[in-house]
């Protein structure tokens, strides 16, 4: 029964986690970007999706669908407005280009939850499920939503594989996180690639944030301790590497859900840091790290 | 025997599989100088790096006026009396020169807050000594390039160590700065120390050294005195190849006249201070073979980044007449020149179909399945190799699957980075039978760089040596032995 | 409420808090006193905190329309806190030193309480707290009754909190439904320490048999593993003491369809915007409140909440009905005892008798072992049982002020069973 | 600056400290407070400079030493009420430990791969503490029974004597013989090594200095506040504003990063009668700033000949 309960909750948690890392490990391995407004992303997500309920009384569908359109357009914007000028710049020494970025967008980041906080408070948000209900699975009572929300992330993930592996704009953006260089001289455009990639990455961080929301619920507060396990899933995965972040994310996710059920909730999160200290000393490159 | 200040005997180094220096033993005496030759990846960088303890040996020793300090940590060899001088100078920028100097002049200690007094006189004597005074008080990075090699030799020689390793010393340097150097070389080991000198040919050092040794991957070839070495047949092999067979066309056959297909002039690229190309002009005519030899480091690379609108560069560069500077390299390659850089740039996670499928990912489908069907005609392993993922492809196929892959975008004009770069021989056989196949059959220009000569004349119409950034000899490939090859050495 | 906290320095550097102009129409003769300044401390990107400052200020309002107090006008300044506490003392050393309040409203964290509790003796400066619970304020100031005797709880201890939930529970549970076992959940806080403490005293006595006793971090997101740990025992009732969180564990009950009712402390659920924050997931959801919407404590509830309502559009929370009394009783001690000398405050404030939205109230005396804090029981404060009914709170308990029937919703199984 | 002596800029640094020093004749407690707490961030970020800017160490857990050193000297008062001196020395050589710790992996990973540790060591304290309340007040504060003095006055003099005798020793120790090879390490490890220098030892001795001066100025900082809270002291974006105050300040110069911190409040002060969205302009002025001038102030006032 607790093994079936762990199984389960386990693997809702971790397709969440998994949606979110891997858009931000795509950039990464693309542009060699940590977007550090990680967080604040999902979490407008949620907002936006949340005050449409609220506010504007639409259905679930169209709330979701604007969460969803809400990540996409903030993260272009994070593009545009801070990340490109920064990589641009000619003012920046190039080994400190990184942490101008890091701290640029982690600036733009705390703008968003201190925005979030200023109009909405900062009291959790959660989104009207689409599905309602709970079906029994293997003798555990299971909230349709978590089923949905599993379901969603996969179906993601997949049309994520396929775009990537089908398509030639994902073909190409693929061959880019392995070999930028590579792609400029068979003519593309990085810049488009750049686009094509932050769009992707807007889309995927939206989906994972408002089913987030409906999920679990989250406040203005949440953007850090969102970012940091983007963060530390990719890590564990290995910076850049898509799959890495997949299995890292259901290392992490289940990690997690049995400490919370065999230890206490409380320490839930310590033996994934724990982890990724070990990793980290052990082998810098994580899990599956190329570079 | 005893006196023997550096005497480093079976060194060897592995990096996973690849042995990168295999039992090298080398002997430098107070107040002599040995060069240390090989093309680039021959492992003569890697022997100095074993030396001054920066990377850890597998096996060997490396004796220092006696003591074995092979593993040892580079600081303690460095207190030992052994000094380098860097190919890279990279001084601290918020300090003058004299505070650079000064600074290794320190004692490794944390408890000091002061410097001596002391310290400044004799920073001010070793700038003296190697003609930095004017500039003592300014800061690196309103000095010339030559300055800022000196400052790595002040560096080098503030701790008076007895044995001094000196990489590429002239790289970048111009023909009168070169000798300034040779000479300030020359007097250090006069004081009686032991110098290494690290290079890429025999020429550029034979004046100074009192014995060479050459190194081709990770194994001694030869040694002797600079003329001994010049005159090895080994070596000769090693730097200019075989026999030579060329087939050039005229150049009067190439009827573009006076607008050729590309059209580089007086173009110079700067690193920082170090001039990477000074005022090179060089042309392309449609369905022309066009071979750029030179040595690593002499700017081949540079010069195809640039024509491929990866750097900033001065001067022009003409496409058909057109300028090609403001188009993105992305453009570039789009509209047709095309380059397989020395890297290759693989997509190592994709297979070998899924890497072509890229490089036709602009014709359109039919055409796309027509080319690969083309150039599998070409290189047939590759059609064998469809699947496999490229990273886990031999050397040589990854160099196949890298022209391939750029003749998947149907280029007019094709640049070729050193594809022979640690490649076998019967490798190199089959990718020279591929780019002979190619200039017979094609109205495909090709733009090759190369050191290895052998491989760059058989198919060249015309060649062009690049040396310290700049061109210096054009002309058929069967002149190229009588006019450019001893310098070439 | 908070967790996580991402608290950018700048705001860790200042209070910033807004100074709310008050200007209002005043009679001349009264601008030649000096006001009465009153300092609010509060929280006010937080729904419980954001009513503290509104309620005070429509108190302050209410008494300079009334003529003030002999003549003066009542001042509210204003501090955010950000929900920090060393904000608070910040802006607890800029309400005494830079703006000489003559008395402070702070905050509706035990926290945040206790730290400014010190700071009250270190600068004489009359605190009243109009939502902290923790027992520890008061047993400070028995400990160190000189020094800390500017403190003042004005709102009820969380010992007082836990007897009331236990009553409630009683009637409503035990005699109406035959319950018999409960699990006490709580997070991790410094208010409820004292109120589990209470918790696992009087359940029993009122027939409850305690299975468990669950703590947990304010930090958690996901409380799946909670209740299957809870459900597992299969008790009768869940005993809540949750304020920092409150969304998140009641949506995920409802989405998981926990068959085990809550009720207890749970102080997001006294605000009216919880329905909406939770998508409907609190209907069901059993509080222990001081007052609730529709809910005539005293005379002066339902105007208050009538007023409150106009002014700022929404209903105020918990803290703001404290709040909005502790203007009027500050005032009239302040009149009583003819100066707004510290001590002479005090001395008026332990003497406070005044009957306000949520009861009467009348502090503890300083021989008490909690001096300082609210008066409970008939007589004084009574406390409310409310449970959230199809987007409305509906009153349960005590009987004489109930307007409403317990309810549960469908996936809750009540007295199901052989259990 | 670099045409000035270093004693020169101590002297100069010791005159504004004394014009400094008779501000509380002119000013309010209120702005005294201000400054206070903008004096004691001036020193986190000066601490934080010496890593970054000279040992090159890119270390986004700044508050990971900050806190050690200021909760070793909090939950010491607390349990046992030393006098505070004692607690501040106990927090100060905890936060050595930590940053001892925090060292281990920087001197065998490189780049962004540190970063991560101590990022992922801010986390860590951040559990412990919150998990570990009954200890460290958890979530929303500890609380000390004494503070050094409830005086603004004395507060802000102790502050700014304190950040003053700071700048001194972090500004003349970058300007001496062993920040030069503190700095040539940074740039050039494996040079550094060539030319005799033990790159480790003085990268740990950097990390065992910007340790104690963190931890020392966290523990003032709680005895001055009363109060130690994770949202104050430990959380990530504390540390990212330290960074910021750094960058603002003009990197590689120690002293920026007081202007830097003084800036922060300066602004944070200016923009108070937005209320809540004053945190959102504070970061958007941050923003701008390290968009537009990467150099940051102190690089905007002495125009630093350093070029790319």
């Amino acid at each position: 029964m607790l093994f079936w309960q762990i199984l389960i909750d386990g693997f809702a948690i971790s397709s969440l986690y998994a949606l979110g890392a891997m858009g931000f490990a795509l950039i990464f391995g693309v542009s060699g970007v940590l977007n550090l407004s990680h967080g604040a992303l999902m979490v407008a997500a949620v907002v936006a999706a949340w005050a449409a309920g609220n506010d504007l009384h639409v259905g679930p569908y169209v709330g979701a669908a604007l969460g969803v359109f809400v990540g996409f357009a903030a993260s272009l914007i994070t593009y545009f407005l801070i990340v490109r000028p920064l990589q641009q710049s000619r003012k920046i020494r190039e080994e400190e280009r990184e942490i101008f970025i890091l701290t640029a967008t982690l600036l733009w980041g705390i703008m968003i939850q201190e925005l979030i906080a200023y109009l909405y408070t900062n009291n959790a948000k959660t989104v009207a499920p689409i599905v309602e209900g709970v079906v029994s699975l293997a003798g555990v009572r299971t909230p349709s939503n978590e089923i949905f929300t599993a379901v969603v992330c996969w179906l993601a993930i997949g049309l994520l594989w396929l775009l990537v592996n089908r398509t030639r704009a994902g073909k190409a953006v693929l061959a880019a996180s392995m070999n930028p260089r590579g792609v400029t001289l068979l003519g593309v455009e990085l810049s488009q690639v750049y686009i094509v990639i932050w769009a992707i990455y807007g889309v995927l961080a939206g989906i994972a944030g408002v089913l987030l929301g409906m999920f679990l619920g989250v406040s203005s507060y949440s953007v850090g301790p969102l970012t940091a396990s983007a963060f530390s899933i990719v890590v564990l995965g290995g910076l850049g590497s898509v799959s890495g972040a997949l299995i890292a994310a259901y290392v992490v996710g289940y990690l997690e859900t049995l400490t919370a059920y065999l230890i206490s909730p409380a320490y839930r999160t310590i033996p994934a840091l724990l982890l990724l200290v070990i990793v980290i000393y052990v082998s810098p490159r994580g899990l599956l790290g190329r570079r | 025997m005893a006196d023997a200040r550096l005497d480093v005997a079976g060194l060897t180094k592995r990096y996973g599989g690849l042995v990168a220096v295999k039992e090298m033993s080398l002997r430098v005496e107070a107040g002599k100088i040995l060069g240390l030759i090989g093309p680039n990846g021959s492992g003569k960088s890697t022997v100095m790096k074993l030396i001054m303890g920066i990377e850890r040996p597998d096996a060997g020793s490396v004796r220092v006026g006696g003591t074995d300090v092979a593993g040892w940590p580079s600081h303690k060899i460095a207190r030992l009396g052994v000094g380098i001088v860097f190919q890279h100078s990279r001084p601290l920028h918020r300090q003058t020169v004299l505070e650079n100097i000064k600074l290794a002049l320190l004692p490794d200690r944390l408890t000091r807050l002061l410097a001596d007094p002391e310290t400044d006189a004799r920073a001010r004597a070793i700038a003296a000594r190697v003609g930095l005074s004017e500039v003592a008080d300014r800061y690196p990075s309103t000095l010339a390039f030559a300055h800022l090699r000196k400052i790595e030799i002040a560096k080098a020689i503030a701790r008076d160590p007895q044995v001094l390793l000196i990489d590429e010393p002239f790289a970048g340097l111009t023909m009168t700065e070169t000798s300034a150097f040779s000479d300030l070389i020359c007097e250090l080991r006069d004081d009686g120390r032991a110098v290494l000198l690290v290079d890429h040919n025999v020429k550029s050092v034979a004046r100074m050294v009192d014995r060479v040794l050459a190194m081709y991957v990770g194994e001694r070839i030869a040694e002797g005195t600079a003329d001994e070495v010049m005159r090895d047949e080994t070596v000769r092999r090693v730097y200019l190849g075989g026999s030579l067979e060329t087939a050039a066309r005229p150049e009067s056959t190439f009827r573009d006249g006076t607008t050729p297909f590309l059209d580089v002039r007086n173009v110079g690229v700067q690193y920082g201070k170090a001039q990477a190309l000074d005022g090179v002009s060089i042309h392309v005519h449609a369905g022309e073979f066009v071979s750029v030899v030179g040595l690593n480091g002499a700017g081949k690379t540079t010069l195809f980044n640039a024509i491929s609108g990866l750097l900033p560069y001065s001067g022009e560069i003409r496409r058909e007449g057109q300028p090609l500077r403001g188009r993105s390299a992305a453009r570039i390659a789009r509209d047709g020149i095309v380059q397989c850089s020395e890297g290759r740039d693989l997509f190592t996670g994709m297979s070998v179909r899924e890497n072509l499928d890229l490089g036709g990912q602009h014709l359109p489908p039919a055409d796309s399945g027509r080319q690969i069907e083309w150039l599998f005609g070409l290189f047939p392993i590759l059609r064998e190799r469809q699947r496999q993922a490229a990273g886990t492809l031999s050397g040589g196929e990854q160099q196949m699957l890298t022209i391939a892959r750029a003749l998947m975008m149907k280029p007019k004009l094709l640049i070729l980075d050193e594809p022979t770069l640690g490649l076998a021989p019967v490798i190199l056989e089959q990718i020279s039978k591929a780019l002979e196949r190619l200039r017979q059959t094609t109205p495909i220009s090709v733009l090759l760089g190369e050191q290895n000569v052998t491989f760059a004349l058989p198919h060249a119409d015309r060649v062009y040596v690049l040396e310290h950034a700049r061109i210096v000899w054009e002309g058929e490939p069967e002149r190229f032995a009588a006019e450019a090859g001893t310098g070439y050495l | 409420m908070r967790k996580g906290q991402n608290r950018a320095i700048s705001a860790a550097f200042g209070a910033s808090a807004a100074v709310l102009a008050i200007i209002l129409a005043s009679p001349v003769q009264a601008q030649t006193k000096a006001p009465i300044k009153i300092g609010v401390i509060a929280e006010a990107q937080a729904v419980a905190g954001s009513s503290i400052p509104q309620a005070a200020q429509l108190a302050a309002e209410e008494l300079n329309a009334a003529g003030g107090v002999d003549g003066r006008k009542v001042e509210i300044v204003s501090y955010d806190n950000h929900s920090s506490a060393a904000e608070s003392v910040r802006a607890f050393q800029r309400a005494a030193n830079e703006d000489h309040v003559n008395a402070v409203i702070a905050s509706y964290i035990s926290e945040v309480v206790l730290a400014l509790e010190p700071w009250t003796g270190r600068l004489k400066t009359v605190m009243v707290s109009p939502g902290a619970a923790s027992d520890v304020i008061t047993q400070n100031i028995a400990k160190d009754y000189s020094h800390l005797k500017y403190t003042f709880h004005g709102y009820l201890r969380s010992t007082s909190l836990a007897q009331q939930v236990c009553a409630a529970a009683k009637e409503l549970l035990v005699d109406q439904l035959k319950m018999k076992s409960a699990v006490v959940v709580s997070e991790d806080a410094a208010w409820t320490t004292p109120l589990d403490a209470e918790y696992l005293k009087c359940l029993p006595t009122i027939g409850l048999h305690v299975l468990d006793h669950i703590r947990f971090s304010p930090d958690t997101t996901d409380f799946t593993p909670i209740f299957n740990k809870i459900e597992a025992q299969k008790p009768d009732v869940m005993i809540t003491g949750i304020s920092h969180v409150g969304v998140q564990p009641t949506v995920q009950w409802k989405q998981q369809q926990v068959p085990i009712p809550m009720l207890g402390i749970s102080s997001q659920a006294t605000n009216s915007s919880f329905w909406n924050d939770t998508n409907g997931a609190t209907e069901g959801v059993l509080y222990q409140g001081v007052s609730g919407p529709d809910v005539a404590v005293t005379p002066k509830t339902l105007p208050f909440v009538a007023a409150f309502k106009k002014k700022f559009g929404n209903f105020p929370s918990y803290a703001g009905y404290t709040a909005y009394d502790e203007v009027f009783y500050i005032a009239d001690a302040i009149k009583r005892a003819g100066s707004t000398d510290p001590d002479k405050l005090v001395v008026a404030l332990e003497a406070t008798d005044y009957v306000g939205t949520i009861g009467r109230v009348q502090f503890t005396g300083k021989d008490s072992p909690n001096p300082h804090a609210l008066k409970v029981g008939p007589d004084t404060i009574t406390g409310l049982m409310l449970q959230w009914q199809g987007g409305k709170q509906v009153n349960l308990w005590p009987a004489k002020v109930a307007n409403g029937k317990l309810k549960f919703p469908k996936f809750i199984k009540v007295g199901a069973a052989d259990r | 600056m670099r045409a000035l002596s270093t004693t020169r800029v101590l002297l100069i640094v010791l005159a504004v400290a004394v014009v400094a020093a008779f501000l509380p004749f002119w000013f309010s407690g209120y702005i005294l407070g201000l400054l206070t707490l903008a004096y004691y961030f001036g020193v986190f970020a000066m601490a934080w400079d010496l890593l970054f800017g000279f040992a090159g160490e890119v270390n986004f857990g700044p508050t990971f030493l900050i806190g050690t050193g200021a909760y070793t000297a909090g939950i010491l008062d607390n349990l046992y009420q030393p006098p505070i001196a004692v607690c501040l020395v106990a927090g100060a050589l905890a936060a050595v430990a930590g940053g001892v710790i925090l060292a281990l992996p920087a001197l065998r990973v490189r780049g962004p791969y540190f970063g991560l540790t101590t990022l992922v060591a801010v986390l860590m304290l951040q559990n412990f503490i919150v998990v570990d309340a009954s200890l460290t007040g958890g979530e929303i504060g500890l609380t000390v029974p004494d503070v050094i003095s409830v005086s603004d006055a004395t507060n802000y003099e102790i502050a700014l004597w304190f950040m003053a005798a700071s700048a001194a020793i972090l500004f003349s120790l970058s300007r001496s013989p062993v920040g030069l090879i503190l700095q040539a390490s940074g740039q050039d490890a494996v040079q550094a090594g060539a030319l005799g220098f033990n790159v480790t030892k003085h990268k740990l001795a950097a990390f065992i200095i910007s340790a104690f001066f963190s931890g020392l100025a966290g523990g003032l900082l709680i005895f001055y506040l009363g109060s130690a809270s994770v949202g104050t002291l430990v959380d990530i974006t504390v540390g990212v504003q330290i960074i910021i105050a750094a960058v603002l300040g003009g990197r590689r110069t120690i002293l920026g990063a007081v202007l830097g911190a003084v800036f922060l409040i300066a602004m944070s002060e200016a923009l108070r009668p937005l209320g809540d969205l004053s945190n959102f302009v504070v970061s958007a002025l941050a923003l701008v700033v390290v968009l537009l001038f990467p150099s940051g102030l102190l690089g905007l006032l002495t125009r630093s000949r350093e070029t790319v």
